[in-house]
């Protein structure tokens, strides 16, 4: 049976403005945890916040037994995580949700993450090593690049303000490379434009993507679809999937990206 | 521990002990049914069903608000005869208790669904009666008293399982609605459900919810709930069953003191998915403490 | 910072800003205006006054509930004279904009109110209908439409004061009974006041309050509050002041958005006295972030 | 003008089971503050727990500026306080209320306090010094008697268990002190019921007596109505205090004990 587990903060530190990384003790998960899935954890007392927050995987730290997951401060739920010291403990639901789907015999892979959203993608990075080019994009500030170079060669970055690396989208050095590169899939995650934009360079592209997908989320285990999105059906008619159960992971063909 | 007697009975059927899942909170029992044997709850209530399958409201679909949360789900479902051929087989299976939610746009689509449950392993309906009739010009069912006796008269009438009748909060007089449904042949009536609410992002402009309005349930309207059901365990001679924003077996005896028989736990499983299995302990460990010898005796045990 | 007209015109009075408060938690501004000069506000909603002073229902009659609170004061007040001669003055010295709520058990009795108070320096009078109306066997005013209608009208013709009508949301229609108090000539609406709702103690097996039920206010009812101010807002022509669970400016932009010309602070008072100033800051720092030169641009300015 | 203050935790340990001493600095206050006046505090994030808690001011350290609170862990709030750490910040309100009617021309007073309700008389035992007789009960374990030996010579101990001092209720004590002992004035806080026989005792006896209630509060400032107890009026009638602002400190007289 599954069970809400109690895991113990090792270290809790901020890595940029507003981001931190958290490292929790648990030897099992980090062998189960595929990348792309993510923790349902409660932040915070009994009645307030009272729904759990979703947050993925970032990457495992095998010899520790550790996973860590990086987040963003935005509101009540993670203002609390930040409050978390070494030797607390929290309530957390997991791994869940599908994750990447991972083809071990994909030579070449592309993996685009934009602001917090490269966070899960970290893990992905070390699967496919230096088979894969992965492409940071940032407002201004950078982080996780050093996780990321530690697993792949050929790490990009890109800025808004132009601070660091190419100045602009990062979309722009993924559409420059697909034209440049045969690849066989694209991992994506971050903000929904940003995804949509990298779902149409994919598809113009000819070449297979997957993205990440974040929906405001109740019960985080498929239970109550409060966090649906758009799927195109075969037949032309629109579904509504659960990101937390079928995803986060979703082709990119499959999303409906107007809704 | 077991010196109490934790079963009722609620509508002619008796459940091991009095606490039940809400309609849509718990899925059809697969999700939750990996944390605890679904057998070990007084029944599982399904998510609401509806004749066809529905494919629900666009996202955003819920948010959280001060000790609560919205949901605009809008009844996503797989429709009826999937749930009979594959829901159900799976969840009886389990050896659970198995409550089916309907919800119809027409008092015939209630009978057709009825009709369609009596044959089946389901120990009871539980009629949603939330959601807008289409020939009533798109009201409710649930807001009028003669529309709900009317809808659970005809019910009854197609159908041999005990029907329970779900209450929607939004009333003037929820005791005036409860009398209907008991007056139509209700063998029991649960209440609550949500209260429509609505939230604001300010820097977006725009409502939070795809939908603009949702129910709002949890710890927030766990008051409005616990004087509806003192109010209609009062009034009415059928079985009340609690719910709203029980969280843990605290709020769970508060409901059965105001008059409940039995209770429902739902967006509470969200936050802790053993909250139902820890609620049925915990009023065991109040009634041996409280000298009670069996649940039935707590309910509506105000001094 | 003050580049942005604050000011609100709401039932022909013109108030400095759209915040006010709400009507029983400030009592006559003498606790609150030891923390700041009532003339900061847009308006003082005073206590709940009724034809005679009233003791009020027996404690306990306030309790916490999550995100919210209870209340059964039960129109404890000094009466309507006593106001006019003790209260009023000094509020008035003060320079603040009082509104005065009023209670009646009948519509002869608000009627009265309304004739006394005409003659006084209140700004404009508020309703409070969730008085039980005697004559009508106890049922509250504002849950009726032709109730609703009938005492507006009437007190509208027993006086010159602006007449603004608080609605009760323990409604199944909420826009009906806004209708009829538009259509009684009500200056505007205001809303919500507090739901009905009850807590149990179970150690000791008893409602918490003295008056078994109470009010419940607070960040609990935020979304409640909120639809209806929404729905209202889209239905009627008069303005209507948004309450219910405003925190903090966040929430009381909120409430502009969905269509609320003005707002009233009430339990937020308890948490914080300087609530309601803080609140009148930052509402302003939100119009110029957001580019709005007034308030009344803001209103009901969902995208 | 009145304003929510921000007070510095000194010092927050426990004294016994469940009920702990907390420290606060400030110089003002601790001049300004009244025996038998309380402070009203926000014990917890923004919405949960939503209302303030009253405590009422233990003792004053005049020489650090400090004010002592002495109070037990019972729900949300108090356990929140509990975790208050020297150098964290409270919100607080106070002091509030208006104290105990204190007479120095008085030559002989009783104090009376049961459990948590001692906490309440420290000050004014100082204030009485060797000329009160200082009558505090207990269910079983002992607290502040120290405190209260350091302000009186004559502090008489009563456990409901018989663990220490007089084995029975803290009245018993009284009601035979003020058989023998002419008493200016009974000072009482402690539960209702115990109050309640206080006063009766000081009635039969013909002696002065001021009690100190609590009532459930929201404002705690008068302006709610909300913390109403039953007072006697002259003319016979009842009518409702408010606990907060008439009281907390009430003539026991005039409170109505059947309501
Ligand atoms: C599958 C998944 C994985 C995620 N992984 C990460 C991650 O690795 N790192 C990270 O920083 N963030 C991640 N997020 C976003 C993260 O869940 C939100 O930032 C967080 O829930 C905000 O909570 P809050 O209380 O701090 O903010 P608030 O804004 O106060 O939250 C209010 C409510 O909105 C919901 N919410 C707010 N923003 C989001 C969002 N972007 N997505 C979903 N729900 C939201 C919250 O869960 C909460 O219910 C992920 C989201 C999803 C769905
Ligand atoms: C004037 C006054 C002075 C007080 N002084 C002290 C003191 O010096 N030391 C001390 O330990 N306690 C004192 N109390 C009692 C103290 O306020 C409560 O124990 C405390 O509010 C409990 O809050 P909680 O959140 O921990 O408990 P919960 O039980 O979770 O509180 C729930 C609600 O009930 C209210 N409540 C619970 N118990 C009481 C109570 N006995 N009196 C009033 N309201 C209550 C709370 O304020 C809160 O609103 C005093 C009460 C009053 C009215
Ligand atoms: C996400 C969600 C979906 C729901 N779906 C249904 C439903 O399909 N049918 C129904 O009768 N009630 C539905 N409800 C209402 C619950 O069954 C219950 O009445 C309500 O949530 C109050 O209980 P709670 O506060 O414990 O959640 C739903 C509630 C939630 C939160
Ligand atoms: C203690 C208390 C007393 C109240 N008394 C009155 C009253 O006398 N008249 C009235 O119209 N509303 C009264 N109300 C309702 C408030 O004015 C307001 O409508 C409600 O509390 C919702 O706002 P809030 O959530 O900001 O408190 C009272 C509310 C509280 C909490
Ligand atoms: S969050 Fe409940 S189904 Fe996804
Ligand atoms: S608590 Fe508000 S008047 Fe006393």
């Amino acid at each position: 049976m599954k069970e809400p587990k109690v895991l113990q903060v090792i270290e809790n530190k901020p890595i940029a403005a507003g981001i931190y990384s958290l490292e929790l003790y648990h030897h099992a998960l980090c062998e189960e945890v595929l990348p792309g899935q993510f923790f349902h954890i409660k932040c915070g007392g009994d009645k307030f916040p009272l729904l759990r927050r979703p947050i993925s995987l970032s990457y495992t730290k095998r010899e520790k037994g550790a996973v860590v997951l990086i987040y963003r401060v935005q509101g009540q739920g993670t203002e609390f995580l930040s409050s978390r010291r070494p030797g607390d403990s929290l309530d957390v639901l997991g791994p869940l949700g599908s994750g990447f789907e991972v083809n071990r015999q994909y030579e070449r892979v592309a993996i685009v993450g934009g602001g917090i959203g490269i966070a899960p993608l970290v893990e992905l990075a070390g699967i496919y090593g230096d088979r894969a080019a992965v492409f940071a994009g940032y407002r201004d500030e950078t982080f996780l690049l050093k996780e990321l170079q530690e697993r792949s060669a050929d790490v990009r970055a890109a800025t808004e303000d132009g601070s660091f690396g190419y100045g602009g989208f990062v979309t722009d050095l993924l559409l420059q490379y697909l034209k440049e590169q045969r690849t066989d899939m694209v991992f994506a995650c971050g903000p929904k434009p940003m995804l949509k934009t990298v779902a149409k360079i994919c598809r113009e592209n000819s070449v297979g993507c997957q993205v990440s997908l974040e929906e405001r989320m109740a019960c985080g285990v498929g239970a109550c679809l409060g966090c649906s999105c758009a799927v195109n059906e075969r037949d032309g008619s629109l579904q509504y999937k659960r990101v937390c159960k079928d995803g986060p992971v979703f082709r990119a063909e499959e999303v409906c990206w107007d809704e | 521990m077991s010196s109490v007697d934790m079963s009722v009975n609620i509508a002619g059927i008796r459940l091991k002990n009095p606490v039940m899942t809400a309609s849509g909170t718990f899925g059809f029992g697969e999700e939750y049914g990996e944390y605890y044997d679904l057998n070990r709850l007084g029944a599982v209530v399904v998510k609401g069903l509806t004749l066809r399958p529905r494919k629900g409201n666009p996202p955003p679909r819920t948010c959280e608000t001060p000790a609560g949360m919205l949901n605009s789900v809008g009844l996503q479902n797989p429709g009826v005869d999937f749930f009979l051929e594959k829901e159900l087989p799976r969840l009886l299976d389990r050896g659970a208790c198995v409550i089916a939610n309907i919800s119809g746009a027409s008092v015939d689509e209630y009978c057709l669904m009825m009709e369609k449950l009596s044959k089946s392993g389901v120990a009871a309906v539980e009629l949603n009666l939330s959601c807008p009739n289409v020939k009533e010009g798109g009201i409710a069912f649930g807001l009028k008293p003669d529309l709900v006796y009317e809808v659970t008269r005809r019910v009854k009438e197609c159908g041999q399982k005990p029907v329970i009748v779900k209450l929607s909060p939004n009333v003037t007089d929820i005791v005036e609605i409860a009398l209907a449904a008991a007056e139509g042949g209700g063998d029991a009536v649960s209440l609550i459900n949500t209260l429509l609410a609505m939230d604001i992002d300010v820097w977006s402009r725009r409502p939070v919810l795809g939908n603009t309005y949702g129910g709002l349930s949890g710890p927030a309207v766990k008051p409005v709930a616990l004087r509806m059901v003192h109010q209609v365990a009062g009034a009415v001679d059928i079985p009340v069953i609690g719910m709203g924003g029980i969280l843990d077996w605290y709020d769970a005896v508060q409901f059965i003191l105001a008059g409940a028989k039995a209770v429902a736990v739902g967006t509470a499983n969200f936050v802790n998915p053993l909250a139902p299995v820890e609620i049925i302990e915990g009023i065991e460990r109040y009634l041996v403490k409280q000298g009670f010898t069996s649940v039935e005796d707590m309910v509506g045990a105000l001094v």
